[in-house]
């Protein structure tokens, strides 16, 4: 009843529909709830609204260009021992509700990350950050217990909350921030849990740059209907997956699928035979990765090379040792595992010494074209003699199986960051093994010291050259059989608006959790 | 003479549960009787007066909650261990009233009659054979094996009978309790079950305990007849003189009231009901329904000995 | 009112043991709950510490405290708070689930009760007619197809094929509607989903009322009723089919339970948003909050409407009345 | 006694389909009920008296079928009569009791609803101050306490609920009353005083009655009539009294041999050999022939027809009584 | 009659197609055998999925793991409830009272929601876990009717002629009285069997089973998140779905049949 009159209000509240209104899916999540806190991350919904188009970061760091857009700072600068951080604040910028944007809410966002660490998502004080400081009314300090130039990616994902009115919430950890006031480019206009409606902030301080006038964002509890939608031409943005895209007949509907998360086959090091490289190495050229691709995925994944450096990065390839890189080759994998002292078993499985080269590939359960790639990897895999059997698990116990070091073989993931000195971190040093994204368990100490390195400094050729070396120890041992990137979904309509990212118009990783959006809606243009 | 069973002042009550509340059935009210060696006793009486209850209480089916039950001259424990079990099964033996329902209707009459003499330890196929063959004779099912390998459906309604007599007897029992054993039998069939009961008390010496609604019944077989009425025994006495001169006014009533087709009745006003047995009336039971009902009846009499016969009832106090 | 009262205890105690259940369910079950749930976070290990924080989730407490406290906060309404619809309390997302549930369900279980009982009395009393047996057949088949399945085959024909439905959701969510238009937009997408449901539980209401009549055909009073010269009317609503309606009657209410399960993979089916559809979602996103909230939920409407319908049995049967 | 009879029921044929198979349960079925008689109809269980019951008051409801067949209420071939017309006269022409009195009663209904129901039926008066005098009338008839007119069937006893079917059936005064074992499930004294209200209201209220029960001695100690049945034919008829003093059938003769009596000489009872034949299969001759003392070769082959014995219209089915 | 008839003939098809999947089907059922999506045609009479199996194969395979699963259900639920039917109601009194109430309440909280909360806890998926959950939650019913049949025997008095000849409890509870509800238990069974088939596909489409294994719910799963309604491949839905129904029907069908030989009152003439 309750929501029966909210409704019935707005539709005498709102008339017409404005015609540069942009429709996007956030995710398919059911009714929305009324969450606009832009830290709680739990489940996607409106709260990846308020991410961006309501509250913004003080930089905007591009993860396709790695480039590092000023936004609500205007420029920051290292000290001299890389231990202390000074951000230029942005002037005449305005909370939609008038009072103005100052140091004070840059300060106070931080000191309630502190006290609040549940609202600290990035982790500005887990990565060594131990005081912040007002220098003047322009100027803000980080100050760091040790060099980390990597915390400017923990930094840059902060949002920026209003001090005035922040500090009256008790617990903003469990503020669910119905009436949000940020300096973004939109405000709230009307709610349902059906579906919400953005609108442009007058006030905003580059309004000039934003010709999308709403944002309507309604809520699909399945897959089936928002995909019907899409279908139907009535979604312009829309983040989800979507089998079979290309069979759309509206020609309005394109969708650029860039490479994510890279995926790949973790063996467990510890064990035998995957603690020896040239077996690791028999399944890395037993795997046609494009015919993964292309059936397994649907050919919506992006490639992926040995070093698993992404395009935009590709000034980082070691050009030296793209000679070793190894590619499909099944006749070689075999040899290999002969020349290892394997023989054929009556059923064409290799073995040694009564062991039969026969394991459980874990994926987890649902992830439906992950399981398809199994299926797929199996079967390759099967061509030289080897068993791969594809065992879908609860997730939570596939995590566990990974951290109890209680695999043999997993299809997974690793987090890629924002660039490939976060990725690399994450998918070998010691520290993230089996618990982090080094599902295998890479432990090699040289690795290590490299990774730390990156640490350390801020110039470019002598991250270069950790990188090349980083890259010489992925090919000679890998740790892992790279197979592709998980595609980041993006379907988009061009009937309503121009100016999408696509392949050659390829400017942002058009995501939606964060402030991909703001950059990307600022680059739309109505088409009327 | 002394007596093989003895039953002294056994009392029934039965508990119900409806909801919370738990209510006392008193089923069985101070119950005295003696049977002798072959003879043949019949407990009538309407539905709900008892005489199932005590038939049941006196082949261990139920237990009493107060009394004595005393086989052979020793008293029959309330709960029978196996081995007491068995050899009070073995003498005493329980007939039913519905012989289509007193025997398993998936089983055959092979299997239904072995039983007993496996339960009591007789393994010998050749002399198992043999005893089946006997009392089936006995029970004047022959030829035998026509029979062995029958179910119970297969065969009419008095031929189930015997074949219920016949698993009573195959263990050589004493004492028959047989509980409305014709009741649901054709008219046309009926008395041969009583002729054969007669016939097992002739040549087997086995004396019943016959629990019947039907007098004509009762008077035709029985030496003596008890009759009861709310879980009480009104009046005991030799069967024929108790259908030719029922003393207690409850046993007049029964009879008038019998169906007789010689009889040219007077006639009864309507008489009311038998008592509900969770709170029977006080003193005399039978006292709300009763003609000659006086303030003495308030009272609850004892048996008086009449010239041979005994009766409850203060019209009889000498 | 000592049968109400037993029933009332009954009911009491199945909410116990229901409440027991769900306690227990995740807590026999191998592996940290909490660990589970956090470890979907695992793509940003520092959000994973956030989120550890933000969820407060304790475990090294001893089991029987954590019963006590658990029983405490259920007793008093306090589900805990959503994994998946964080911060919003466990309680306000069951609110919003349920008034759909409660709507299309509840309507459907009634409008499919009604025509499944009129038609078993048909069935019943025609049974040796081509009708009768056909009806009987009909229901034997509507008895053995999945639900979801129907379900998903009702979208394809109606909402995807001819598009006269729509296929999903409880309302449109494209356009924002006035009062009336807003009740014909419910309306409109309940329908699909409401004639799934009544069509496949429909089978299981003819069955029974068919096999009730045909039981109570047989008895003599039905004989009676005839001999006494009734009309045939009167014969086959007030003598057969109002006693046959009995047991029934307390089918439905035990059935209930299956209604809401039937329910639960329509709602899943055509996206409908309500508990059963929010219990699929928690279940998926392991939100153990919300599953337990829902599952007791989901327990206690089933226990109140049978509830009901023993109290409302009395009014039936003369004879449980005291 | 006027001779005028009310129903004639002549050489019905009817029966039931168990499976495959037809019980010709009432063969060959033929007898007179004259107004104001009381006939009794005495026969063994499975011998077709209750099908007879149904199939004469045309309530045979499938399984049961009737084959041929004439019955007639004054003159009226209730058999040929269209279904509308016959339901208008039920329970105003005829009535029935039937063996159970704890199914005969709508369990769910009141009484009075029940008895409502009827009356407001077929009664040309629908007011219901009329009717509620008229179910006072019948329940005082029987004797029972207005009070039980709002009871539910299951608060009454047995005797009760019994005399209410009783009273219900004489609503209208009905030409005809059918008792199908009204008393079977009856103590004896309450059976008593149920026959003794019975038979007051039988010379209170004209009409004639026809009683079904296999307890013979009752059946003979109290009806007008009797007519003995055997294997779905009834084999002697005649006056009570006559038969019981003076049995020509064999079969009744043995019957009446069976029974243990409550009076007279105790004597040796003995029962009849034999079970009845099975009525799924044809029976030629003699239905009784395989358990006949005195059977001889045409009954085995030859279906005896009705002899007439006497004037005052007692006949037997057998062969030892043709010329 | 004609019921029999038709169920064993239904049935009948599914157990030949069962026993010899590996000899009818024309493909091996887990095996890639061309491009994904592919419409039916001759070579593939059902089309392939989406990794390029051949969806025919795995309809005829399914069978297996379905009727399986389906059958093992029923066992497990009629063992179940005949053994607590049985014991609740021959023995009466407290036993009764604790048996009757327990499976009232097993009655009374819904099957379906409890089967996949159970299964949203448990991490290992299989069909013996299937095969257990709904068994497990979904005994009530079947108790109940046993009981009360069980309730009405033991007043039979050949029961007490059994316990009069001195027969144990044991005895006259599981060779006695067991027999004379045969055709009650079957009927049971045969329901509990239609309940395990359905309960299985509402599981596996969930996903909350093994989806790996293939059964007709877990293509109905794939189906589904292939979106093969909306990519019009309906017939992928449309098969498996009329495999449930099919066989599903034949075990109603079974156990209509039984209950009306069992219950007098319910047998046509």
């Amino acid at each position: 009843m309750k929501r029966f009159l909210v409704v019935l209000f707005l539709a005498l509240a709102l008339g017409t529909v404005l015609s540069s209104e942009l429709t996007m899916i956030l995710s398919v999540t059911g009714p929305h709830p009324k969450n606009f806190n832009p830290y709680l991350s739990t489940g996607p919904g409106p709260n990846y609204a308020a991410a961006g188009l309501i509250y913004e970061t003080l930089y905007y760091v591009n993860n396709y260009t790695g480039e590092f857009v000023p936004w609500l700072a205007t420029a920051y600068k290292w000290s001299e021992d890389l231990k202390a951080l000074m951000l230029e604040i942005r002037q005449k910028v305005q909370w939609s509700d008038g009072v103005d944007f100052t140091v004070e809410d840059v300060l106070f966002t931080f000191e309630m990350l502190k006290k609040f660490p549940a609202l600290d998502v990035t982790g500005v004080w887990r990565s060594g950050l131990s005081s912040v400081e007002k220098v003047d009314n322009k100027t803000i300090k980080f100050v760091l217990s040790d060099v980390n130039t990597m915390f400017l990616y923990n930094l840059f994902g902060v949002y920026i909350v209003p001090k005035h009115l922040w500090e009256k919430v008790e617990d903003p950890s469990k503020f669910a921030n119905e009436g949000p006031i940020g300096t973004g480019a939109y405000l709230l206009e009307s709610f349902t849990p059906q579906v919400f409606v953005l609108k442009k902030n007058p006030n905003y301080w580059q309004a000039d740059k934003i010709k999308v006038e709403r944002i309507r964002v309604p809520a699909f509890s399945g897959n089936e209907s928002a995909q019907l939608a899409v279908a139907n031409g009535e979604i312009d943005w829309a983040g989800i997956n979507y089998p079979r895209i290309e069979n759309i007949p509206n020609p309005d509907i394109k969708y650029w699928f860039v490479g994510g998360n890279p995926v790949f086959v973790f063996f467990n090091l510890e064990r035998e035979p995957f603690n020896d490289v040239r077996f690791r190495k028999a399944v890395a050229q037993a795997i046609d990765t494009d015919q993964l691709i292309k059936i397994a995925m649907t050919n919506y994944a992006v490639r992926i090379n040995p070093v698993g450096i992404k395009d935009g990065y590709s000034y980082l390839i070691n050009e030296n040792l793209k000679n070793k890189w190894w590619s499909y080759n099944a006749q070689e994998a075999t040899k290999i595992l002969e020349q290892m002292g394997y023989k054929k078993g009556k059923d064409g499985i290799y073995e040694k010494e009564g062991r039969r080269l026969s394991y459980n590939i874990i994926v987890p359960a649902g992830w439906t074209d992950w399981i398809a790639v199994c299926e797929l990897v199996s079967q390759q895999v099967k061509k030289i003699g080897l068993e791969f059997k594809t065992t879908p698990v609860d997730f939570g116990q596939y995590l566990d199986m990974i951290r109890n070091k209680n695999f043999d073989v997993a299809l997974s993931w690793a987090n890629y960051g924002a660039n490939p000195y976060i990725f690399y971190d994450n998918f070998l040093n010691s520290s993230n093994a089996y618990r982090g994204s080094n599902r295998g368990g890479w432990i090699d100490k040289e690795t290590d010291e490299l990774l730390a390195k990156l640490k350390l400094t801020d110039d470019l050729s002598s991250r270069k050259a950790t990188m090349a070396r980083l890259q010489e120890i992925v090919v000679n041992n890998i740790p892992a059989v790279p197979l592709f990137y998980n595609p980041v979904w993006f379907i988009y309509s061009e009937k309503n608006f121009t100016g999408w990212p696509n392949e050659k118009n390829a400017f942002v990783e058009p995501r939606t959790p964060g402030m991909d959006k703001i950059y990307l809606i600022m680059r739309l243009t109505p088409k009327k | 003479m002394s007596f093989i069973l003895e039953v002294r002042d056994v009392e029934k009550i039965f508990t119900i549960r409806k909801g919370f509340k738990t209510f006392r059935v008193m089923a069985l009210r101070g119950a005295t009787l003696t049977l002798s060696e072959a003879e043949i006793l019949s407990v009538v009486g309407e539905s709900g007066s008892g005489k199932t209850t005590l038939l049941r209480v006196i082949g261990r089916l139920y237990s009493e909650n107060k009394g004595e039950i005393i086989l052979f001259g020793s008293t029959v424990p309330k709960k029978l261990n196996k081995k007491q079990e068995i050899d009070f099964r073995r003498r005493v033996q329980i007939v039913f009233q519905d012989p289509f329902s007193s025997m398993n209707p998936v089983k055959r009459v092979k299997y239904i009659l072995e039983r007993p003499l496996r339960i009591y330890g007789m393994r010998e196929k050749d002399e198992i054979k043999q005893k089946l063959e006997e009392v089936l004779q006995d029970v004047e099912l022959s030829p035998a094996e026509i029979f062995l390998d029958k179910f119970p459906h297969e065969l009419s309604g008095g031929q189930r009978q015997r074949v219920a007599f016949a698993r009573s007897i195959i263990t050589a029992p004493r004492i028959i309790l047989a509980d409305e054993p014709t009741s649901m039998l054709d008219v046309s069939i009926k008395s041969s079950i009583l002729n054969l009961m007669l016939k097992l008390r002739q040549e087997h010496k086995i004396a019943f305990i016959h629990v019947t609604h039907d007098l004509a019944s009762a008077r035709y077989i029985s030496d003596r007849i008890i009759v009861m009425y709310a879980g009480m025994i009104m009046e005991e006495g030799k069967a024929q003189e108790i259908v030719k001169m029922p003393l207690h006014p409850y046993t007049q009533l029964l009879l008038k009231a019998f169906p007789d087709p010689r009889g040219g009745k007077e006639k009864l006003s309507n008489l009311g009901e038998p008592p509900s047995l969770i709170s029977p009336p006080e003193g005399c039971p039978f006292q709300p329904r009763c003609k000659y009902r006086t303030i003495e009846c308030e009272n609850l009499p004892p048996l008086y000995d009449v010239g041979g016969k005994k009766v409850r009832c203060v019209l009889y106090k000498i | 009112m000592k049968y109400f009262l037993q029933r009332m205890l009954f009911y009491l105690f199945t909410i116990f043991v229901a409440i027991t259940l769900n306690f227990l369910i995740p807590r026999l079950m191998p592996g940290d709950p909490a660990e589970r749930i956090l470890s979907r976070y695992e793509a940003d290990p520092n959000a994973i510490a956030a989120m550890k924080i933000a969820l407060g989730i304790e475990t090294d407490k001893p089991l029987l405290d954590q019963y006590v406290e658990y029983l405490k906060n259920t007793l008093s309404g306090n589900f805990g708070i959503s994994y998946v619809y964080y911060p919003v309390k466990v309680q306000q997302v069951i609110q919003n689930a349920l008034p759909w549930t409660v709507g299309l369900v509840g309507i459907s279980t009634l409008i499919s009760f009604v025509i499944g009982t009129l038609l078993g009395v048909y069935a019943g009393w025609n049974r040796e007619r081509a009708s009768g047996i056909s009806l009987l057949m009909i229901s034997i088949l509507l008895r053995s197809i999945p639900y979801f399945w129907l379900a998903m085959l009702m979208v394809y024909v109606f909402g995807f094929r001819l598009k006269w439905f729509p296929i999903a959701g409880a309302y449109s969510s494209r356009q924002i509607m006035e009062g009336f238009q807003f009740v014909k937009n419910v309306l409109f997408h309940g329908f699909l989903p409401s004639i799934t449901l009544i069509i496949a539980s429909l089978g299981g209401w003819i069955l029974t009322m068919r096999n009730n009549m045909v039981a109570i055909l047989s008895e003599d009073f039905v004989l009676l009723a005839e001999a006494k010269g009734l009309k045939k009317k009167d014969i086959l609503l007030r003598y057969a089919a109002r006693n046959a309606m009995l047991p029934s009657f307390t089918a439905f209410g035990l059935s209930l339970g299956f209604v809401v399960s039937g329910a639960l993979l329509t709602e899943i089916v055509f996206s409908y948003p309500g508990v059963g559809f929010t219990l699929y979602r928690a279940v998926i996103s392991q939100d153990y909050p919300l599953i337990q909230g829902l599952f007791l939920i989901i327990s206690l409407s089933v226990l109140t409407a049978n509830l009901i319908v023993d109290l409302t049995y009395g009014f039936l049967d003369p004879r449980v009345r005291v | 006694m006027s001779k005028e009879p009310l129903l004639e029921v002549k050489n019905l044929n009817a029966g039931y389909y168990k499976g495959k198979k037809f019980y010709h349960a009432v063969r060959n079925c033929s007898f007179v009920l004259y107004r104001n008689d009381f006939l009794g109809l005495a026969g063994e269980s499975g011998c077709g008296k209750s099908t007879l019951a149904l199939a004469m008051l045309r309530l045979l409801k499938a399984p049961g079928k009737i084959l041929s067949g004439e019955i007639y209420l004054e003159k009226l071939n209730l058999l040929e009569l269209p279904d509308e017309e016959l339901r208008k006269r039920r329970w105003r022409d005829f009535s029935l009791v039937t063996q159970s009195s704890m199914n005969s009663l709508n369990p769910v209904l009141k009484i009075k609803d029940q008895m409502l129901d009827v009356y407001l039926e077929h009664s040309t008066d629908k007011s219901r101050e009329r009717a509620n005098q008229r179910l006072f009338e019948v329940m005082k008839l029987v004797n029972v306490d207005l009070k039980f007119l709002d009871s539910y069937p299951h608060q009454l006893s047995g005797g009760m609920r019994q005399r209410i079917v009783i009273a219900m059936a004489l609503l209208f005064s009905p030409k005809l009353v059918v008792l199908d074992e009204p008393t079977t499930a009856l103590d004896v004294v309450v059976q008593r005083s149920i026959i003794e209200q019975f038979q007051e209201l039988f010379h209170k209220v004209m009409f004639s009655a026809i009683l079904i029960t296999h307890d013979i001695s009752l059946l003979f100690e109290i009806t007008k009539h009797i007519a003995i049945m055997y294997a779905g034919d009834i084999v002697e008829y005649g006056e009570s009294g006559e038969v019981l003093e003076d049995p020509k059938h064999p079969y009744t003769k043995a019957l009446l041999q069976a029974i243990p009596s409550i009076s007279g000489e105790l004597k040796e009872y003995k029962s009849i050999p034999g079970r009845p034949p099975d009525l799924s299969k044809p029976i030629v001759g003699c239905s009784y022939f395989d358990r006949c003392d005195y059977a001889f070769e045409k009954c085995q082959d030859v279906y005896p027809g009705a002899i007439r014995l006497s004037e005052n219209g007692r006949w037997v089915k057998c062969h030892l009584y043709s010329k | 009659m004609r019921k029999l008839y038709v169920a064993i003939a239904i049935l009948g098809i599914h157990l030949i197609i069962a026993a010899f999947a590996d000899l009818i089907a024309p493909y091996d059922p887990s095996e890639i055998v061309n491009l994904p999506y592919q419409p039916p045609s001759k070579e593939h009479l059902l089309g392939t999925d989406r990794l390029g199996r051949d969806i025919l194969s795995q309809l005829l395979h399914g069978s297996r793991l379905s009727i399986f699963i389906g059958v093992s259900v029923g066992a497990l639920m009629t063992l179940l409830s005949t053994t607590i039917g049985m014991l609740s109601g021959y023995y009466g009194g407290v036993v009764d009272r604790i048996l009757s109430t327990l499976t009232d309440v097993f009655l009374v909280i819904p099957g379906l929601p409890l089967m996949i909360v159970i299964s949203a806890y448990i991490r290992v998926r299989g069909p013996l876990v299937v095969i257990l959950v709904i068994a497990l939650t979904s005994w009530g019913g079947g108790t109940r009717i046993i009981r009360s049949q069980v309730m009405s025997l033991r007043n039979r008095d050949f029961v007490m002629a059994l316990k009069s000849i001195g027969e144990s409890n044991f005895r006259i509870m599981f060779f006695e009285m067991l027999p004379n509800m045969f055709s009650l238990i079957v009927a049971n069974f045969f329901s509990a069997v239609l309940y395990g088939i359905l309960g299985e596909a509402s599981l596996s489409f969930l996903g909350l089973s093994d989806v790996s294994k293939i059964t007709w719910g877990t293509m109905l799963y794939w189906a589904q998140s292939a979106n093969a309604l909306l990519n019009g491949m309906w017939y992928w839905v449309l098969a498996p779905g009329v495999a449930i129904a099919s066989l599903g029907t034949a075990f109603a069908l079974l156990n209509f049949y039984v209950d009306e030989l069992t219950n007098p009152r319910l047998r046509r003439s």
